[in-house]
């Protein structure tokens, strides 16, 4: 946690609804929003992998951490 | 200005069976919401507490249709709406009202089925069911209207029935005619016939609560007006109380039968187009006989002298009708939204003296005038 | 009034005596039933009886009152119907273990929470009397019934639990046995505005007592009276000394908004527009 | 029948063609005509795609549907993909511009308007696109008077916002006039 | 010794119908009580366990529908028994199973109705809500036991269909038939046949639940057999998902019903006696067509030719022996223990090509041989 | 395992995206199922995943089991069916708060009593969210909704309470805000022998939020965080601190026999004989 | 109580079934049986009125206290 | 139609008339005859009246209902009264004479035996009158062999109970003769 590591977010645009919920509740606000209301990863680094971004979006849409195969 | 004249007012057919029942003087409504019928609930639960009235939303139809029996029998007019599913559900309750003679009525906004199905898709495959749902024999009036106008006048009709005849009655729509929008008039006081349970006129110790009055429907008290009758599914006598005897439950289910198909000319309702001098009938009901009626005006631009007869009384079968036709015409058909309902007693009616064609459709859509027309050309 | 003057004044004295079996508790329910609306002073026009369908569920049938013999299950559901169309009504529901807790559980769970104000009397004889012995879902891990040939592997309800928490707003057990004490809690239950609940412990020797060898109407009093814990007694007593015994007396009591009260609450405040 | 218009409002669910569709009826009835509204139901419960139909005519309407309307008004590129080749040979289409782009070929009298985009630039409000698109619908079509529409949009709106959409329809019929001046 | 030799055991037509499921290799009942079916379910928790299957007595009857066709999905032969209230209960899930294609058997032992009616009395009154009783179009196949000997047979029969066709079969039995006890003989392993559904041959990843097979109904995997499937009541595509469409409800309601249809001459089973020359037929079911037989008998005696026509197969109607008959024959009389149910496809059928009286009683007692004796005299 | 896999392993990705509306509570509901099944690590052709109607009820169909979507209130009713007749398969049953404790409530509190081996996830959004926001068992007093549009005059079921009291053996309270709980919740729902229950308060956002003016999405998650407590600090507050906020975490554990196993037993016994 | 009063018992031997209830939880033991289990009231002179056996009795075949217009 | 035998056993219940003709039913098709055996429920669902009917044929039995026995067991006066008038004319009448003090005038034979009686004095035990009926029943009327009759007795009376019901079909026989040889 000391050193900021990037980590890989993916966010499927298509299924994405643009909730907002990932971007209201990520704890260290990685994310803007974009005008349909979708978000951007605008600020990986800061990113501590709570995960709580994944397991919250209602639409699973989002995608932390090891991008293909990555495994946590 | 047309002739609707300014008071015609935009609805849709469940909003206008909302306003039939409120001008029939409902005054408790026990329902679960389903789809398509569940603004028929909605409408009630804003309007009866403004009348005084009671809307109430149960856990179940089963429950529903229990309340609404309840509540009839300590007076109130009650109404519940349901579709495919819960009409199932409701079918134990219905025989029971059924049998012990309480008015009330029942909406069936068809949907697609069978089971879940389509349900926001239109449908007429309930009409079997609607006669022979519940177990064991049983009476059964149902009514189809075809119009955002009739779903209101045929609303008042049925609790006019139900409460004339003591028995439930079935107010058979569909999703069609249930979610369309149409231009109606909303009756004025005195324009529309209210008709009301018979009391009984002899003291309590002298009721006998299943003793057939005139026209064999018993006259009825309501709880809690002294009258302490006793009032069972199980098979009664005329007073109510079940004795376990067969020869009552000839006398009884007889009775009940009767007292339906002793009246019909009260019940029984119509609509004849071109029937004059047809020599081709369309049977149709609902919204399948405004496909009809189109198809016919068309055929009849064609030279072909075809005729509707439309069942607006759909239980009791209007036999008549098709008998007359039958004899007169050189063939019938019988549009229908499901697989040959109807056409099984248009056949049984037509008796051999006309061939009986169908026409369905049972994927989700209406049948056009085009498709009747086209069978028209082709069976003649 | 003496039992002579309660037949007169309450029963429908042509239709006795009863079809129940010999030493049935149902009838001493009934009794009991009569002797609280007596009590209460309920005005008999006023007063609905209500059942479902079972041995318990003929009970209407023998008292002059308005009285519904519905279908199975459904009394509770029937019972809202009269009473919110007429709120002025008493009604009084008389149902079996099968009846409300089996196919009726859910209208029973209902009619607790929504808080109607109706009184339900709840005939457990721990078994389905009318159809000849199968278990019910009071019928205790175990048992014989018919159905159950080889004993009963299920879990039986606590009713009183139950219909707590539901929501219900008073809730008593009794038996036949404490007779003077059922009455009691009856006519509590009636006083009670909002839904009010008796279970009542009582025997069906014909069924249940015989098929486990529990011996004649006698016998199954005698098995009341041992295994009955009075409620301020139990609540000194360890749970060891409790078990396989059951506890009598008002378990359950709580203030909340009746039902019909609040609906006449809505269509006045609308009048009020 | 040549008395009798068909019209198919489409789009998506959430523009409020139901609403535009319920009140188009209303003006008709409003003027004494017959009418006939409908709508249908997309394959799920919820979103996708939103249809309302309306019938106007001097005359009782029989069959309720509408097979070959001859005015459509797309609000998506999916809805008017989908409908086009139904609209009769000399229909009427109106699109809304900043959803379809590009308007397929067709025989049809084909009017594209700006409608999502004035609703949101002149009003802010994307809201009131459905009345905007009705206001520019009727002043093209003539299917039913701008008063009776106007009376009709008044009846249905939610209190309050009366100003907004009389406001929005104004632009419609704006847009409509100047469409129809090219 | 007598014909049925030593190896007839006396037995009651619900007792058989018991032994007739365990043969069929029933492993899974959920009920209700409910007289006079109790001892179906009394009998099968007393020998299911002893075969290692399951009996399970549920809240009510809605739950044991619900409970056989989960069971039926999870691979077992499934059945529940009732009587006319539970019936009524039942339908809605009657009508999942019916349109899910799961293979199940509902026995329904006839009581007298509607409503609670006469619980311990006979009739044959559901003969129409066993073809309708559940919302919209779905098939139909009932069988009518008229013999212990046939509550056996017939139950395996019921079974055997049910795998077959993959949709619920009802055995339509009554009091009579229920609570009578015969010497039956009950069938050695080899004596009688065996049906179960088809698996699917192809791996998991190409199996399309609801692709119709050879005949039109599609092979079944079981929940558990790794082919994770879905299963809903909504109209579904051949993957089983459900798509909103009206087309895949075309496909599916016609397919449910063409699936049956389709293959009349394995569902259909009817007794003819006496057709071969009669002038006069008696079209009788169940326990009547018992007094049937013996009042054709007799009037055979005085010279008249009478024949019976008995449908074993109840749903779908054998229409064809019907249309057969009635062209043959000067009457028809239909004798019910109802007010007319079967009368109705029977008039139908007949066409007019002769005339159809009905008998019918209502009070709770069989229809005598006499009685069916001096109407075939009055109608002669 | 991340998104992805989990998708790739449990769900038909050909189904997706769901049918569900912009921040309906659901989806979360169902991604914490399937990550509690992965947790547990549960065979997937061993596992049956079944519903009843209603939003909720359409979650089966996008999860990589079998899956079974019953009528309106009857899945515990089917559930119990495939329990019975196949022991060894993992029973799973997705619920809303009308399919299961209005329509369905009698099996609910039937399934609990014979701790029957399922596991019953409550989808609670206070409302019947597929046929567009009428009232439910689990709507508040006074909420608005379709079919109360004065308010809604019944009392709510407290349905952890109410599956206790029926004889559940695992109870859990749980929100779609603390999803990490949740999913732990749901896994030892899974992995307790009896039936379990976990009741998931969330939010549909699109009827009873925008009728009763609680904002969108991330506004009803936001109530749930302020007014949920977790069982041990609620254990600690005072009872006035407590009015207008629920509990959760596990709430109720006990042991008891589960019922197929004593149906096995019978079995067996018989068997010795 | 202290002096021994005679109470007007009444069984409707119609009604009653012979169940032996009345017979058995009479405190004072004021009943004998009869041959068909039914009660005999031997000795009324010993009833303390509780009313037991009238309100348990099942088939209201008891009436303890006032014969015809005996109000209690 | 002679072959054919119809034998209805009445009285109340818990006297174990259903038992009985379970067992006259079962002892006929021991011998290979057809049977049928019915019942019929009072109105009320317990107590009261009860009522066994057993068709013994050489044929197949076509209508399974007894309207006019040619034989029947009385064992109460009501059932007496109720259904003597249905007798065949030469039909037989047992009637049990604990129960039956007076016999009504009729022109069947009549046998007025002391079955609950002898079931009482002999064996101790009432709940044995309907075994010491069947037995002498059988004997007077020959519908069944004694053979076929004990052994369906013996097949379906209660284990440990088979030598008590050995006995009561005995005295049932006895008395039969008895009555036979006057
Ligand atoms: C829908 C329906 N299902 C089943 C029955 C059959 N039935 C009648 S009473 C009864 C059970 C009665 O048990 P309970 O309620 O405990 O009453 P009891 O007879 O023991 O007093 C049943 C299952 C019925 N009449 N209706
Ligand atoms: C027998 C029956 N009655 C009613 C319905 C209509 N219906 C479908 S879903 C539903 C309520 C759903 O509410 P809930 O269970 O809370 O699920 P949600 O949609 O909120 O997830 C109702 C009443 C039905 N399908 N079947
Ligand atoms: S939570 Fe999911 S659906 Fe919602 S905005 Fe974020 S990515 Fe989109
Ligand atoms: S994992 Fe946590 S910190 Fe990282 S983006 Fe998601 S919510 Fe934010
Ligand atoms: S069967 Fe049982 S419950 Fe019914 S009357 Fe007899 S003793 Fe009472
Ligand atoms: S209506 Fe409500 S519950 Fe249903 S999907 Fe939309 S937000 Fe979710
Ligand atoms: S308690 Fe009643 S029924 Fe029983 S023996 Fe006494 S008087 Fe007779
Ligand atoms: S009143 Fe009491 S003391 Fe008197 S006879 Fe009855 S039980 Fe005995
Ligand atoms: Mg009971
Ligand atoms: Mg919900």
């Amino acid at each position: 946690m000391a050193t900021k590591e990037k980590v890989q977010i993916d966010v499927n645009l298509d299924w994405c609804k643009g909730c907002g919920i990932c971007i209201a509740f990520c704890p260290t606000k990685v994310f803007d929003i974009s005008p349909d209301n979708k978000p951007i990863v605008a600020r990986p680094e800061d990113c501590i992998q709570c995960m709580l971004c994944e397991i919250r979006c209602p639409d699973f849409a989002i995608n932390v951490g090891g991008g293909k195969d990555g495994k946590k | 200005m047309g002739k609707n004249e300014m008071e015609a007012v935009l609805m849709s057919g469940n909003e206008a069976c909302v306003e039939g029942a409120l001008l029939a003087g409902i005054n408790f409504f026990a329902g679960y919401p389903i789809t398509p019928s569940t603004e028929i609930a909605e409408g009630l639960a804003r309007r009866l507490p403004r009348v005084g009235g009671k809307f109430i939303q149960m856990e179940d139809e089963i429950a529903s249709m229990a309340a609404v029996a309840g509540a009839a029998l300590a007076g109130a007019k009650a109404m519940t709406a349901t579709s495919g599913p819960g009409f199932s559900l409701k079918q134990e309750n219905i025989g029971f009202a059924a049998a012990t003679e309480i008015p009330c009525v029942v909406v069936n906004v068809q949907r697609f089925g069978p089971s879940t199905g389509l349900p926001t898709s239109p449908s007429q495959a309930d009409i079997m069911q609607a006669r022979w749902g519940t177990h064991g024999d049983h009476p059964a009036i149902a009514l189809m209207p075809a119009s955002v106008q009739e779903s209101l006048s045929l609303t008042i009709t049925a609790f006019n029935l139900a409460e004339e005849f003591r028995t439930p009655v079935i107010l058979l729509m569909d999703e069609i005619i249930g979610h369309m929008r149409e231009g109606i008039v909303i009756p004025q006081k005195g324009e529309y016939v209210i008709k009301n349970r018979t009391k009984p006129t002899v003291p309590p110790e002298d009721y006998l609560p299943y003793a057939a009055g005139p026209n064999e429907v018993p006259p009825m008290a309501n709880f809690g007006d002294g009258y302490r009758f006793h009032v069972t599914g199980l098979i009664h006598d005329e007073t109510g109380f079940p004795r376990g005897r067969g020869s009552d439950g000839d006398y009884l289910v007889r009775r009940l039968i009767n007292k339906v198909m002793s009246r019909l000319e009260e019940i029984l309702m119509v609509e004849e187009i071109g029937m004059e001098d047809a020599e081709l009938a369309v049977v149709a009901c609902g919204p399948v006989a405004r496909s009809a009626k189109k198809a016919i005006a068309m055929a009849r631009e064609l030279g072909i002298k075809a005729g509707l007869v439309r069942p607006i009384t759909i239980w009791p079968f209007p036999e008549d009708a098709i008998k007359v036709a039958a004899k007169k015409v050189d063939a019938i058909i019988v549009p229908e939204l499901n697989l040959g309902q109807m056409a099984l007693e248009v056949e049984r009616n037509a008796c051999g003296d006309a061939p009986v064609y169908r026409l369905n459709r049972v994927d989700a859509e209406l049948i056009t005038p085009d498709e009747i027309l086209a069978k028209i050309q082709e069976v003649k | 009034m003496a039992t002579k003057e309660l037949l007169k004044e309450y029963t429908r004295m042509d239709k006795l005596p009863h079809i129940w079996c010999p030493g049935c508790g149902h009838g001493i329910i009934l009794g009991s039933v009569i002797r609280a609306i007596d009590r209460q002073k309920l005005d008999p026009n006023k007063t609905s009886v209500i059942s479902g369908i079972g041995c318990s569920g003929r009970a209407p049938g023998y008292v002059k009152f308005d009285t519904l013999h519905t279908t199975h299950g459904r009394a509770l559901a029937f019972a809202t119907g009269v009473k919110l169309a007429r709120p002025e009504l008493n009604v009084i529901v008389l149902t079996g273990d099968g009846d409300c807790a089996a196919i009726g559980g859910n209208h029973l769970i209902h009619a607790a929470r929504r808080n109607i104000d109706v009184t339900t009397v709840v005939f457990n004889n721990y078994i389905y009397g009318m159809t000849s012995g199968q278990y019910s879902p009071l019928t205790p891990h175990m048992k014989l019934a018919t159905t159950a040939p080889y004993g009963n592997i299920d879990q039986s309800f606590d009713l009183c639990k139950l219909v707590t928490a539901a929501g219900a707003t008073y809730v008593a057990r009794g038996t036949v046995y404490h007779t003077q004490m059922l009455i009691g809690l009856i006519a509590e239950g009636i006083a009670h505005k909002g839904f009010s609940f008796i279970e009542v412990i009582t025997h069906c020797p014909t069924y249940y007592g015989r098929r486990n060898k529990m011996g004649d109407a006698v016998d199954m009093l005698n098995w009341q009276k041992e295994h009955a814990i009075p409620v301020k007694a139990a609540a000194k007593l360890p749970p060891e000394k409790l078990k396989g015994k059951f506890v009598i007396g008002e378990l359950h009591r709580s203030e909340g908004p009746e039902y019909t009260e609040e609906y006449q609450r809505i269509i006045d405040s609308l009048k009020r527009e | 029948m040549s008395s009798q218009r068909e019209i198919r409002l489409s789009g998506f669910g959430g523009q409020g063609l139901i609403t535009a569709g319920i009140i188009l009826a209303d003006a008709a009835i409003k003027e004494g005509k017959h009418a006939v509204q409908t709508q249908s139901y997309g394959p799920e419960a919820r979103g996708g795609a939103s249809r309302a139909e309306v019938i106007i005519s001097d005359a009782a309407i029989d069959y309720p549907k509408v097979k070959e309307p001859d005015v459509l008004l797309a609000m998506s590129k999916e809805a008017c993909d989908k409908y086009l080749c139904e609209l009769q040979k000399d229909g009427i289409l109106i699109v809304d511009s900043y959803y379809v782009k590009e308007v397929p070929e067709t025989e049809a009298k084909v009017f594209s308007l700006p409608i999502t985009e004035l609703a949101r630039e002149e009003l802010g409000r994307v809201i009131v696109a459905n009345i905007v698109a009705l206001g520019a619908t009727v002043q093209v079509t003539g299917v039913v008077g701008k008063e009776a529409l106007e009376a009709a949009v008044l009846d249905r709106v939610p209190p309050g916002t009366e100003d907004l959409n009389r406001q929005a329809l104004a632009i419609g019929f704006q847009l409509g006039c100047e469409q129809l001046a090219k």
